[in-house]
């Protein structure tokens, strides 16, 4: 091969190697044995280098492969689709962010500095609490890192976790946890309101208890109304207390600062990111102004700094905690974290301003409800738990959900997500339509009264 | 030039708004009411800015100028492999974009064949039986590779292995995600010659062992060259030898873990395999196993039953879930559109051209004394690293200053200061997509800061002079009184309602 | 910084493509030559560079960075109305990209749709009965105009009908449009208050008048309020009387040239209707008329029959075509997005805001006096003209030297010299989109610029400073013996194969 | 309206009015006469302010509307479907190239002035001319601009047009010259070659000519063979050469430049543009080095200069050519053009190179043989022309071609231009892959046998 795109020598092989004394690059190898070296083509790709119009049809081809659905699903747990304004997509894709790294140079990357702390910024009024990290990978992994430092603050082995927490974090959680000999202790929900059981958490909060985890609106999409109450029995008993937000509901509901909660985590995925099949997400994580949670923070932080002439300036702040310093004993491993996807997150709340995410709330909260009331409206067809919600709510049908689920997927729509024989857990928010809802509810109807008639 | 904060643009307070929020008025007329708890609701609105879409765009336009990339110039970060991300790439987010991870499998067959591909691709490239495409990034493959080891020594109730060694040229991740596993970190002396010393390993393994984390090439660009031998030190003490693939790229298409002896292999796709890098991620990652350890990977992987793509494959004894979902999918896509580009021929010239660049830098600068190399007569691999101690020594000029004076020159630095076994360490890694017209400049920048070091080093310190801001303050940015991590502190300390942090 | 000439990237004269051709090997097979006569073949192949992606990619990215656009900053270009194009709009062109012009109308009904929304919206906006959207940007638009006109006259006998009125106010593309059309151009002078002068109008008008090109506000932002008596005048003598559509921001949704007596309208759809300029275009025009002259428009409109679109309207005098196809349709998504975005009661705040702005900004800078206005009790529509005279007078500070300094200070220059009528004229329109803090800002660099030409006008003429480059030779680059329109000619000269341009 | 994204100070307009010192906005419109204030709403777009996701939704709608066709157009008449490498949307998608405008000034805007020099630089490269503009509109008003010239500079009135050259452009040009009272007179083609008929040609060349236009290759893709003579001519007769090429066909072929001829031009779509439509497109405009032609030529044109310090700089040159500065008297109207897809057109020429314009040419040349083969391998179809041609190919059919394009729709396929009832104009480039030029000969096939055996 004598030339390609991406490999700019390829003609200047001869040339280089004359620089450099030897006579072929086979010489520059000389060190790996004979016996590990690979002499064969690998076999990857279709054979032979293509050409990016091949690339483009191949990706095409994948395409085709999915199907597009006739409505945006109406599943969620924690991910959920939303609408992306253009100007994120726009901006993120601007070469200098996109395609540069870690600023570990600041006086370069002055202008990416400052945008990974304005989402620090944004993010901290969104949540009242004042320090904000530059990323995590995801809500699940910001969950497991809240935990391993509990664990590193207060060397205790135990973390209280509701069942009406998101299984996917939980799933995380139980492998983060696992080589530090962390064991996780489940606290039971009410199963009328779909809140927490506080009589259970409060039984279960023993002296080994590390933390205490609570996501607000929960699981089920249910707000829990006595955070209060369980952030005072993790002070109580010397834990931590981490609470798990959907940043789009604070637009409506109270922050997690104004619960003094030590640790709040999230994910940035409902600020502006697309669905991607779950990957790349956004791990929100903050903490409190207290330097022993901030010391002990995972992953980077920018913070404000000065020049040699006094100008303001942006810069890493905190970096002694980080593995590249403090090797084994870094506060966590993570480097490449999810940086471009936070200055999305910023881009977003910047465009919808102080009225714009109560607005949104607001258009989630009515449609949500709206879908809800529609599906219930269907004979013996009922909500499973009788506290208020957001987005999510988990439906009980009288039938098995997988017939409705088939009959569903006859209309190329996807349902909510089958959480026993019976129930479903639905995600509606501003992109699903009156028609959309209509359709996956007199969809649901026929299902049911299939089953009935037959 | 300078752009104002974000919070204050809108100097007149006024409503603004960057974009609409589209309501719908007949469902508005059916549900009329929130219901939700007083007490649960939100009292003040949260101070965040009212902007117009102009504003919005502006600014973040404004703040991209002053960033730096490798659509910008070259960027010789070592260990990073900030190669060029071919623009074709993005297209192929397309075929995740707008599927949700918990869609119905018969929804998303392009997706899962398309990751299937590249787990198929993957083991073929790393020479390892199966990988495991769920972790996000490098060191989240490290830290899934360590808790592989662990569960995969207790599986054979070998608990008592307690112990990791690591190279003292390794990545930071690699100690730090095995302590995240509960690892105690046994670091391994290099030789003179920059390798792994085989006499202090062999003195240092014993049946506590649970594994050795290297990467090779190593983090000074050098094969290690022992390492059949290596491996079978490890094995004989049913150690697992681990793979940081950060440093694959200079042996990529040459040679294979797999064939070396590894039984665990991460990759970083955002480096090796061209994800763009945005600003620190987010990034994509493997976690590759061979024989038994492939039991242990984390879940799920893509299996093809009966001509259907599944995501149904459980390793019997995973170590269970890295990431919420099945990782970064939108930048498997990108790998999987480059994988394509470069086919069979393209890949194994990869570390050819790669090295090639490494060694011509190397041969372009040899008669500059001040740039010191330890093993000098080893060929390199994907990078390299000069020892700056004679400047830092003779003229006051660091490591961190020479950084400085390549900003000023169109260049981004190369990482400093590491690995910690050299000394003003300057660690370089051009890749191949770098032209050698970029490669010659480089080395002439290089030379010509050299010599400003010697002659005129007060220049060179209060460098950088061409960036939009001086030399950062990194006292000032930590010190309790006065560190800022969110707008929020600052408002706050201002009006006295937060001091001294403790 | 300073980029090479894309010619002289690839130094090292090496073979490198950036991207590759796909080849079907099958189809070569079966085609094994090619037939073309010798003499016909090429025999040197043409002196293109030979370059990587990374080349391109970067070449670009960084000449990008050298330039000046409203997501960068303010641009205050008169008669530009370099308004803030929405993102969304880019959504828009997916409509018609892959589209070919002479596709079977049943595959294009959604672009057709689009068009003919398009063609009712823009009829209804201005008041006229009837829009082509054949016309790819403004003076095609003027010229199409005026060929109407011609034609208009010439059905009707009056082939003595050869001159042609143009307000001394009006754009140099007015007379240049008309001349193209081989009318005889006659200026009609401005009164004292920068309004077309009836007295004089009255004496200009005959019957050879073919017709009047005005512009309403005219390009001092002014609203010709006389309008409705000289279309009096004008249809008194069979005139046309034509409106070119480049100040339509200042008064859109306000009133509409239609009910001025207005009998064709041209529109830039790149200025009013938000369509990026990029760099001196594409941009999108409209041509509309009134009663008989709708005959005259070029063709082919969209016309619905029995629920189908179709390209079928040929008006029965049209002019004929005026582009290859039917204008520039990807642009026209974007207006079509623009619109939908304002609806009736977006775009009825347009010429309100607009007309705000510009004399929010008049007066800021009412007390400075060195910017004199003419009939400064009006108020202005979209745009203001300032005469910088007294400064040119008391201190050789020209209006070209103050737009320079505006470079300086992170804002791109006001149209300047034009129109002439207004000595050392600064024009400047603001547009409904730039944020009060903005014009606050600009307002106050302007006033510093002139108070810098009193105090220390040298450094003012030795500007601009912080461009990427310093004032340039216009003498040089238009000198017979040193003129260098391409990298050809250049070459040729050094080659001594050209000389003095004879 | 109190709020929208795209008007900032809606909430700042009494502020405003204030400084201003006027009590609402209508006062800045006293000067407008009562009668003609239009005192109601504008009835466009959908009867409110759409949200950006319900623009999207609009805009998917008409995508809908539309058909994707099941393989790329196969027809072309000087607009072609080529692959787009990423990178030039990329690049032209730049926000500084993007929203700004003609370069009025140079010191702020020397990458866009050297992006359009480097144009004018590779297209002059691919013509072997001298000097290029920075873009007109499209081929055919370049066509016109260019008889428009010859008029100027030689005040003859009659321009030889062959009838093998581009009807669409022909209908451009006569459109172009009524004001100014040129005359077109057809020059007749061979109908057994397809090239231009010299007799004819030298028949109607009297002393009145303008000038002579040529298409190369011409409207039915056939080469013409005889440019030389035509060239001759029109010297002979003192009138201007104008020749129109396919700039891709040029990496095969002779450049105009070779044959000395006074004007080329052409369409830049086919280097790196989609079909938009039919626009934009992008007028290319070639003169060689003669003051005559530089002087009388249209358009804006980007030279070398130096700044104040002796630094290489850019900046449009010849502007007393322009209607700025000459009003009535300028070569042309035009200001806005097409410059963006200039540079995408640089762009595209710099990704291609020196091998790549011929390999693509080449692959070009293949693709439309071969399916030219495949067509004439049916029964009774053959080629309506003898000489060698690129690209684009005149077939003709033994039925009614009508009957043929019914078929082909039944497929979602777009066949040839229809030329006459039973011949058609058909293009095929390198994004026509083998399957479907044989599903289009099968077709075709099958269409004609329908009609055998009906």
């Amino acid at each position: 091969m004598y030339k390609h795109p991406w490999l700019p020598n390829l003609g200047l092989v001869n040339e280089m190697l004359k620089e450099i004394g030897v006579a072929n690059i086979d010489e520059l190898f000389n060190d790996i044995p004979a016996e590990i070296k690979l002499n064969r083509l690998l076999n990857i790709g279709r054979g032979k280098p293509l050409s990016e119009y091949e690339i483009e049809e191949e990706i095409k081809e994948k395409v085709k492969k999915n199907i597009e659905l006739s409505a945006p699903p109406f599943i969620g747990a924690g991910v959920c689709p939303h609408y992306i304004p253009s100007a994120i997509k726009f901006i993120i894709s601007r070469s200098e962010f996109y395609t540069s790294y870690t600023p570990y140079q600041p006086e370069i990357s002055q202008g990416l500095l400052q945008a990974l702390f304005e989402y620090q910024s944004l993010v901290a009024e969104l949540l009242e609490m004042e320090v904000v990290n530059a990323s995590m990978y995801d809500w699940g992994s910001a969950l497991a890192e809240a935990v391993l430092m509990a664990n590193r603050i207060n060397g205790k082995k135990t973390v209280l976790v509701p069942e009406n927490s998101n299984p996917f974090h939980k799933e995380v959680l139980k492998t983060w946890i696992q080589g530090k000999g962390i064991r996780i202790k489940e606290v039971k929900y009410n199963k009328n309101t779909g809140e927490i059981d506080l009589e259970d958490l409060e039984r279960k909060a023993d002296d080994d208890i590390t933390a205490i985890y609570l996501q607000q609106p929960n699981f089920f999409g249910i707000f829990e109304s006595n955070i209060e109450h369980v952030i005072d029995i993790a002070k109580h008993k010397k834990a931590l207390s981490i609470v798990g937000v959907n940043p789009l509901s604070l637009g409506l509901i109270k922050p997690p600062g104004r619960y003094d909660v030590d640790i709040a985590i999230g994910d940035g995925q409902e600020l502006g990111l697309p669905l991607n099949f779950g990957g790349p997400l956004m791990g929100i994580f903050a903490v409190k102004w207290d330097m022993t949670l901030i010391r002990q923070m995972p992953g980077r932080i920018v913070g404000i700094t000065k020049d040699n002439n006094g100008n303001m300036g942006f810069t890493l702040i905190l970096q002694t905690r980080e593995q590249f310093i403090k090797r084994e004993k870094a506060t966590s491993n993570i480097t490449t974290n999810e940086a471009l996807m936070a200055i999305a997150n910023a881009i977003y709340l910047s465009l919808l301003g102080k009225e714009g995410i109560k607005e949104l709330a607001e258009e989630i909260y009515f449609r949500s409800h709206y879908a809800s009331k529609k599906l219930t409206e269907i004979k013996d067809v009922s909500n499973a738990f009788s506290s208020d919600f957001f987005e999510e709510f988990v439906i009980k049908f009288p039938v098995n959900y997988d017939i409705i689920s088939r009959k569903l997927k006859e209309k190329r729509l996807q349902g909510g997500l089958r959480l026993s024989d019976k129930t479903a857990l639905f995600c509606v928010t501003e992109i699903h339509d009156k028609k959309s809802i209509d359709l996956l509810a007199s969809t649901i109807e026929e299902a049911i009264k299939n089953v009935e008639t037959s | 030039w300078e752009e104002p904060l974000i919070f204050e643009l809108n100097k007149s307070n006024s409503t603004r708004q960057g974009f609409l929020i589209n309501k719908d008025e007949e469902i508005r007329n059916y549900i009329t009411e929130i219901n939700i708890p007083k007490n649960l609701l939100r009292e003040e609105v949260p101070d965040l800015p009212n902007l117009s879409e102009l504003e919005v765009v502006r600014h973040f336009v404004r703040l991209s100028q002053m960033s730096f990339g490798v659509d910008t110039g070259m960027m010789p970060l070592g260990s990073c492999t900030m190669k060029y991300n071919p623009k074709i790439e993005e297209k192929a987010p397309e075929v995740v974009e707008h599927h949700h991870p918990l869609e119905d499998e018969d929804y998303v067959q392009g997706i899962l064949e398309m990751m299937y591909e590249l787990q198929v691709w993957l083991s073929e490239i790393t020479g390892m039986d199966e990988c495991s495409l769920q972790v996000p990034a490098g060191s989240a493959g490290e830290f899934a590779g360590v808790l592989m080891i662990k569960k995969f020594h207790e599986e054979h109730n070998r608990n008592y292995k307690d112990l990791m060694l690591v190279a003292d040229t390794a990545h930071g991740t690699n100690p730090a995600s095995a302590a995240m596993a509960g690892y105690k970190v046994i670091y391994v002396k290099s030789n003179k010659e920059g390798l792994v010393d085989i006499n202090i390993l062999k003195e240092i393994v014993n049946d506590k062992t649970a594994g050795f984390m290297l990467t090779n090439p190593n983090t000074l660009g050098l094969f290690e060259e022992n390492i059949l031998e290596i491996s079978k030190i490890m094995h004989s003490v049913n150690a697992v030898l681990y793979y940081d693939g950060a440093n694959l790229n200079g042996i990529l298409g040459v040679a294979r873990p797999g064939d070396m002896g590894f039984d665990i292999v991460h990759l970083n796709l955002h480096k090796t395999f061209a994800v763009p890098h945005g600003g620190g991620g987010p990034g994509a990652g493997a976690i590759c196993a061979k024989g038994e350890l492939t039991e242990y990977l984390p879940y799920p992987l893509v299996e093809k039953v009966n001509g259907k793509y599944k995501l149904s494959k459980i390793p019997q004894k995973s170590i269970g879930k890295i990431a919420s979902f099945y990782g970064n999918v939108g930048n498997l896509a990108r790998s999987f559109a480059y994988l394509l580009g470069l086919g069979p021929q393209g890949i194994q010239l990869i570390g050819k051209m790669s090295t090639l660049a490494t060694n011509y830098l190397i041969a372009k600068l040899k008669d500059v004394k001040e740039l010191e190399l330890i093993a000098e007569n080893r060929p390199r691999k994907h990078e390299v690293v000069f020892s700056a101690k004679p400047l830092a020594d003779n003229y006051g000029v660091t490591a961190n200053d020479i950084a400085k004076a390549l900003l000023d020159n169109g260049f981004y630095a190369p990482t400093i200061y590491f690995p910690p076994i050299i000394e003003e360490a300057l660690m370089i890694e051009p890749t191949e997509t770098e032209p050698k017209e970029t490669l010659d400049k480089f080395a002439e920048v290089l030379r010509k800061i050299v010599e400003m070091a010697k002659n005129n080093p007060d220049q060179i310190l209060k460098g950088p002079n061409n960036t939009s801001i001086g030399r950062l303050d990194q006292a000032y940015a930590n010190h309790p009184s006065s560190i800022t991590p969110t707008y929020r502190v600052l408002k706050l300390r201002k009006q006295g309602k937060i001091t001294y942090l403790k």
